[in-house]
């Protein structure tokens, strides 16, 4: 049943994923992406963590692509330009990505992947309270080193933002 | 697993920064658009005050200290990259002071963002955990990111930072990929455990090996290793000059320390997985770096490939994979921040009028005008080149030897013939500096603070050049082989 | 050979499914038919505030009008405009649709009943999950998508005007709702809505209201950024038919059209729960020592006096200005929201 | 100066001002207001199935043509009022008879109206010698009938709806005739009926 489920989660995840690149409308492209992420999140569920696919959700699908679609939205890309935002060199693409698929796949299947790994997590569902105190206890430094991460971000958007008086 | 002070004391030097920058950002409110020098002077005293935290830290002889459960581990090899960083930060600033008001992009945030760079650096330097050093990375190239784009009017820098940015958000995407592969093969994202996972596996499966490959091309992103080099030109020449001194100072510097981090310590037991890739990253960068600067004509492109080009040869110290390569990089490194800043310092003074400055023909008879300038210049391209009185030369023959030690004499020979083409194009620069006629006057900015800028450097790389004992002696300390 | 055994468990797991589906059905049963009372209260209330008597012809007190309405809104010809998207036309009002409808997966009514005779404990809900407050912010956050993909497929300007706006003031007030929400967890100590209703039991000087001084605040923060989550008045910049005609909504007509105004009501009746379910007690009572009385029967009261609020208001207040909207949003509601947090935070500790 | 002077102001207001948002006094004032609005009675009226507004004499509706006290036709057909008329919509074509159908022997043969065209300004009212025109208080005009928009000369004679004696500015109970498809306003079988619904306001 779980099989099942994942099967199609993946392979809905998949599709997605590739008609968000292989779209020229751009808003087709993150209805899309909206699509693909929250397979991923019901992948998560099916991972027994449910709180991590819901902040997949709130953040990523609720506002990380409002905001995508606001940028679109404004930018207003017509289909003349499309053309151009099309590489010349897109056959090349296409020919590397079955390979690269190939070669996943190769290694995936006859690479013996997690040979090596020792501590696979358990079947259990993951509580928030244990993800909080990790996320404070075991995690507290990546955790600080993040916070000062967005607030970097918010100085640089704010400084190529902010109206100033520059001569060329 | 609860927090307490010996954690705090470890990554002191970081908190200084980080927490001074937050403060310095509301100072900034104060201070008014034409003292925003003020900004740079206190941000010299901050890495003043974290330089002497970190060295406080080396005399109490606690080193190396873990802290964090494991996620961060101030070593001596941590120490001498931080240093690295407190000097090309510093030099940087003071480059900046007159460079920012001539430009007209006077804004104290340019100094906040320097010293966010910083934090990420030394966070990246004394980490000992794939995360923490992901978040050191980002926190390093993020404020670069901006500040390539800080002249927000030009159409140049905007292509430039875009172009950054976008890459650099794709490798880390790839860095991220390669870092969650290695978590699911060893379970761990600890650079010791991985190191032991890999080490007690009787196998070793191939994803190991698109992990390495992905790895390899995230942080070969940072170093401008061909083929992830692309970038480098574009953005080189987009960024303001201390900027672009800095880029190819400090933030390649920061990538060589997750080389040796991750690759000569985490990866020590598939040693032959990653030496081969590396090899060929090495040889690729010397190759384009070098030959491909020659017909160039704006010189901060020149810069950009010949940064390229050293990015390899100082590769060949991490592919050597020994104690004695990596202190051999320490030093390299070490060396390039000098020089790269010293000769960024000379542009600096050049730029003074609008187009000045960027060409190569601009340095045309530049002799005869100030000979002081040229001279300081032929040195700083003397050492860049690796012609022996300069720290330069040093600094190869290190790296050079500790191959040589590892019995790869062939990347040696490969080395030292690119070596022999990348002169080719500084020496050109030497040319029309002392053979031509000037065909225009000079205008120079020489306010004191790019002056001692250039003075240390020029300094240090003689010093370097002829007494490396000592420092070679430190770097050597650092890594434990005396 | 079956054992005996193997029935039984069969018998239970499939009356277990069966159950499942019945709440299943009633829950959506229940949230398709809402609308209808809601639209006739709603022009009740909009009429008699502006000193009218509202509908009044079909049936007695004109309560069949909604009925009429979506007769009307049935038979009416369907207009996709030449340049529309038309498949992202067509999906947008199923966007806006469903994640409203989804929400009520998590949300509980009450603790339980004992069903007479049978004696079986059925639950009010259909799913207790354990991050139940965090799962219905998210996926009612994605409502908006079908504003921004109908605005955006209409082709016109004024709908992509009233996407985009949408958009910029989803984003401005989720912050502040999630911040309430954080608020509402520090203080019932959990994510689960149950668990929370369970915290707030005994009277209502315990409910999260009347955590003085910070519940109060929680409070309001939640009601302003709820209104603005569910685009009504005064935050309805999305449709303002002063300055853009009906906004997103413009070019559609029909069914398409109505499922707009069923996606806002049933995202309305979410609002109103939420609010009871974290701030009023949810199903207690609010006075112990008062008689008793099924706890379902509070939980509709408190449920109905905040649809009343709402609609209370949308009658009383002029609509805000867009850049107002803003600076409520980022330089009023979220720096109160990160000071009520830290005072949130040490009273928890400390007392 | 001046400036300083309004920066004080200013801060007075916005000590009071800052109380007044933190507690949303202006929000809940108006949300009062429209509670009690709410609660309150509805001031509409449910024409035509439950109530009518019945105008002031001075209210200009449809023409009626009046008769004197022995039922005698009063116009005279003079066109006066054909010449007063500022729109040209009444017709009146003037006949000789003898019969005493008028107080004089003159008399219309057809008098309409096309009320399509007529503004109801009453000067046809101002000018007429004999009164014979009014204008009446009946305005249900409204018809799908397009014949309808001319009255003649019979429909005028008809009294008027409601009596000139009728004091008016009241609300009555009416009914709609759904057959006829007209109101039927019942004042006048309850004698001073409008006159309790004044005093209810």
């Amino acid at each position: 049943m779980e099989q099942i489920f994942f099967i199609g989660f993946a392979v809905l995840a998949i599709v997605s994923a590739l008609a968000v690149v292989s779209l020229r409308n751009p808003v087709h492209s993150a209805l899309c992406l909206m699509v693909c992420l929250f397979q991923v999140a019901c992948i998560f569920v099916l991972l027994r963590s449910p709180f991590l696919a819901v902040v997949q959700i709130f953040i990523y699908v609720g506002a990380v692509m409002v905001l995508f679609l606001f940028v679109v939205m404004i930018l207003d890309i017509r289909k003349v330009m499309l053309g151009s935002l099309v590489g010349k060199r897109s056959g090349f693409v296409y020919a590397i990505m079955p390979l690269v698929t190939l070669e996943f796949l190769l290694v995936i299947f006859k690479g013996g992947l997690g040979k090596v790994a020792s501590n696979i997590p358990s079947g259990e569902e993951v509580k928030v309270a244990v993800i909080g105190k990790e996320l404070f206890t075991k995690y507290l430094f990546p955790f600080e080193v993040v916070s000062i991460l967005l607030l970097v971000a918010m100085v640089g958007a704010i400084v190529l933002a902010k109206d100033r008086d520059e001569g060329a | 697993m609860m927090i307490g002070i010996n954690d705090i004391l470890a990554i002191l030097p970081e908190l200084i920064v980080a927490g001074s920058v937050c403060v310095l950002l509301l100072v900034d409110f104060l201070i008014g658009k034409e003292n925003k020098a003020l900004m740079g002077y206190l941000s010299l005293a901050v890495i003043f005050a974290a330089a002497i935290a970190t060295w406080s830290m080396t005399r109490s002889g606690s080193l190396p200290v873990d802290a964090f459960n494991g996620m961060i581990s101030v070593d001596k090899i941590a120490v001498f990259f931080k240093v690295i960083f407190f000097i090309a930060t510093a030099l940087t600033i003071m480059l900046s002071l007159s460079y920012i008001k001539d430009k007209n992009i006077n804004l104290g945030e340019y100094y906040a963002l320097l010293l966010f760079s910083l934090t990420g650096m030394m966070i990246t330097a004394s980490s000992s955990d794939l995360l923490s050093i992901y978040l050191g990375i980002e926190l390093m190239s993020l404020p670069i990111y901006a500040l390539v784009g800080f002249r927000v009017r030009d159409g140049r820098a905007n292509e430039g930072a875009m172009k950054y940015v976008i890459l650099g958000a794709f490798s880390s995407a790839v860095m991220l990929f390669g870092i969650s592969f290695i978590y699911g093969l060893t379970g761990t994202t600890e650079i010791s455990g991985i190191a032991e996972a890999l080490r007690s596996a009787d196998a070793q499966p191939a994803a190991l090996g698109i992990a390495i490959v992905m790895l390899v091309a995230g942080f070969g992103f940072k170093i401008a290793g061909v083929p992830f080099h692309m970038w480098a030109p574009d953005a080189y020449e987009a960024a303001p000059t201390p900027i672009t001194a800095f880029m190819s100072v400090a933030a390649k510097t920061a990538a060589f320390v997750v080389f040796v981090r991750v690759f000569v310590d985490g990866f020590a037991p598939i040693v032959e997985q990653w030496q081969l890739i590396l090899t060929v990253l090495a040889i690729l960068s010397m190759l384009v770096g070098n030959t491909v600067a020659i017909a160039q004509t704006n010189i901060k492109r020149m810069l950009a490939y010949s940064s390229i080009g050293h990015g390899g040869y100082a590769l060949l110290g991490i592919i050597a994979a020994t104690p004695e390569g990596t202190s051999s990089v320490m030093f390299y490194l070490l060396v390039y921040a000098f020089m790269n800043l010293g000769i960024f310092g000379v542009i600096v003074m050049m730029n003074r009028d609008k187009s000045g400055g960027e060409l190569i023909t601009d340095y045309t008879g530049l002799a005869k005008k100030n000979g002081a300038l040229a001279l300081v210049m032929l040195i700083f391209l003397f050492s860049l080149a690796g012609i022996p009185p300069t720290a330069g030369f040093m600094g190869k023959f290190y790296v050079f030897m500790a191959l040589i030690n590892e019995g790869m004499v062939w990347l040696a020979v490969v080395a030292v013939i690119f070596s022999a083409v990348a002169a080719y194009f500084y020496i050109r620069v030497i040319m029309l500096m002392y053979m031509k006629e000037p065909e225009r006057e000079f205008s120079y900015a020489r306010p004191l603070s790019v002056l001692i800028v250039i003075t240390i450097s020029l300094i240090a790389v003689i010093l370097l050049g002829v007494l490396p004992d000592r420092i070679i002696e430190l770097a050597e300390k650092a890594v434990g082989i005396l | 050979m079956f054992e005996l055994a193997d029935i039984t468990t069969f018998i239970v797991s499939i009356s277990v499914f069966l159950i499942l589906f019945v709440k299943v059905y009633v829950v959506a049963a229940v949230l398709f038919s809402l609308p209808i009372p809601l639209t006739w209260i709603e022009r009740k209330v909009a009429g008699h505030i502006q000193v009218r008597l509202g509908p009044f012809t079909v049936g007695p007190h004109g309560i069949l009008q909604p009925i009429a309405d979506t007769l009307k809104s049935f038979s009416k010809e369907d207009v996709i405009p030449e340049k529309a998207d038309r498949l992202i036309f067509i999906l947008a009002p199923l966007i806006a649709l469903v994640p409203a409808c989804m929400v009520f997966v998590a949300i509980p009514f009450g603790e339980s009943v004992t069903i007479p005779y049978i004696n079986y404990e059925l639950t009010l809900y259909i799913a207790d999950m354990n991050v139940a407050l965090l799962y219905i912010l998210a996926i009612s956050g994605l409502g908006i998508y079908g504003i921004i993909f109908g605005g955006w497929a209409s082709n016109s300007k004024y709908a992509v005007l009233g996407g985009l706006r949408s958009a910029a003031q989803m984003i401005s007030y989720e912050v502040a709702l999630s911040f309430a929400a954080i608020g509402v967890v520090m203080l019932s100590n959990s994510l689960s809505l149950v668990e929370i209703v369970k915290s707030q039991a005994g009277g209502f000087w315990n409910w999260n209201l009347f955590y003085l001084p910070v519940g109060p605040v929680w409070f309001i923060i939640f009601i302003i950024a709820g209104i603005a989550e569910i685009n009504r008045i005064p935050f309805d910049l999305p449709e303002d038919e002063g300055t853009l005609g009906a906004g997103f909504s413009v070019e559609y007509s029909g069914m398409k059209f109505a499922f707009f105004p069923l996606a806002e009501y049933i995202a309305m009746t979410t609002v109103s729960i939420l609010a009871v379910l974290m701030f009023l007690g949810g199903w207690n009572t609010p006075f112990p020592g008062a008689p008793v009385v099924p706890p379902i029967f509070w939980f509709g009261i408190k449920v109905l006096a905040f649809i009343y609020f709402f609609m209370w208001t949308r009658f009383t207040f002029p609509r805000y200005r867009y850049d107002q909207l803003m600076t409520i949003g980022w330089k009023i509601l979220i720096p109160i929201c990160l000071v009520n947090l830290l005072v949130t935070g040490f009273m928890r500790i400390l007392l | 100066m001046k400036k300083g002077r309004n920066v004080s102001r200013k801060i007075e207001g916005g000590l009071i001002g800052l109380l007044k948002k933190i507690f949303f006094i202006d929000l809940l004032t108006g949300m009062s207001v429209t509670l009690g609005y709410n609660l309150g009675k509805s001031i509409t009226m449910r024409y035509p199935h439950e109530e009518k507004w019945i105008p002031y004499p001075r209210f200009r509706g449809v023409h009626t043509l009046n008769r004197d006290d022995e039922g005698r036709e009063l116009c005279v057909a003079c066109e006066l009022c054909v010449a007063a008329c500022p729109t040209d919509c009444i017709t009146v074509v003037p006949e000789e008879d003898l019969t005493g159908r008028g107080i004089a022997d003159r008399v219309p043969k057809v008098w309409t109206v096309n009320l399509v065209r007529c503004l109801f300004c009453g000067y046809c009212e101002d000018a007429c010698p004999t009164t014979a025109v009014r204008l009446s208080r009946d305005y249900e005009l409204a018809t799908t009938d397009f014949s309808r928009t001319v009255r003649n000369r019979d429909e005028l004679l008809q009294p008027p709806a409601i009596p000139e004696t009728v004091k008016g500015g009241v609300v009555v109970e009416a009914r709609y005739d759904k057959k006829n498809m007209k109101v039927r306003a019942n004042m006048l079988r309850q004698k001073d009926w409008w006159k309790s619904k004044l005093n209810l306001g």
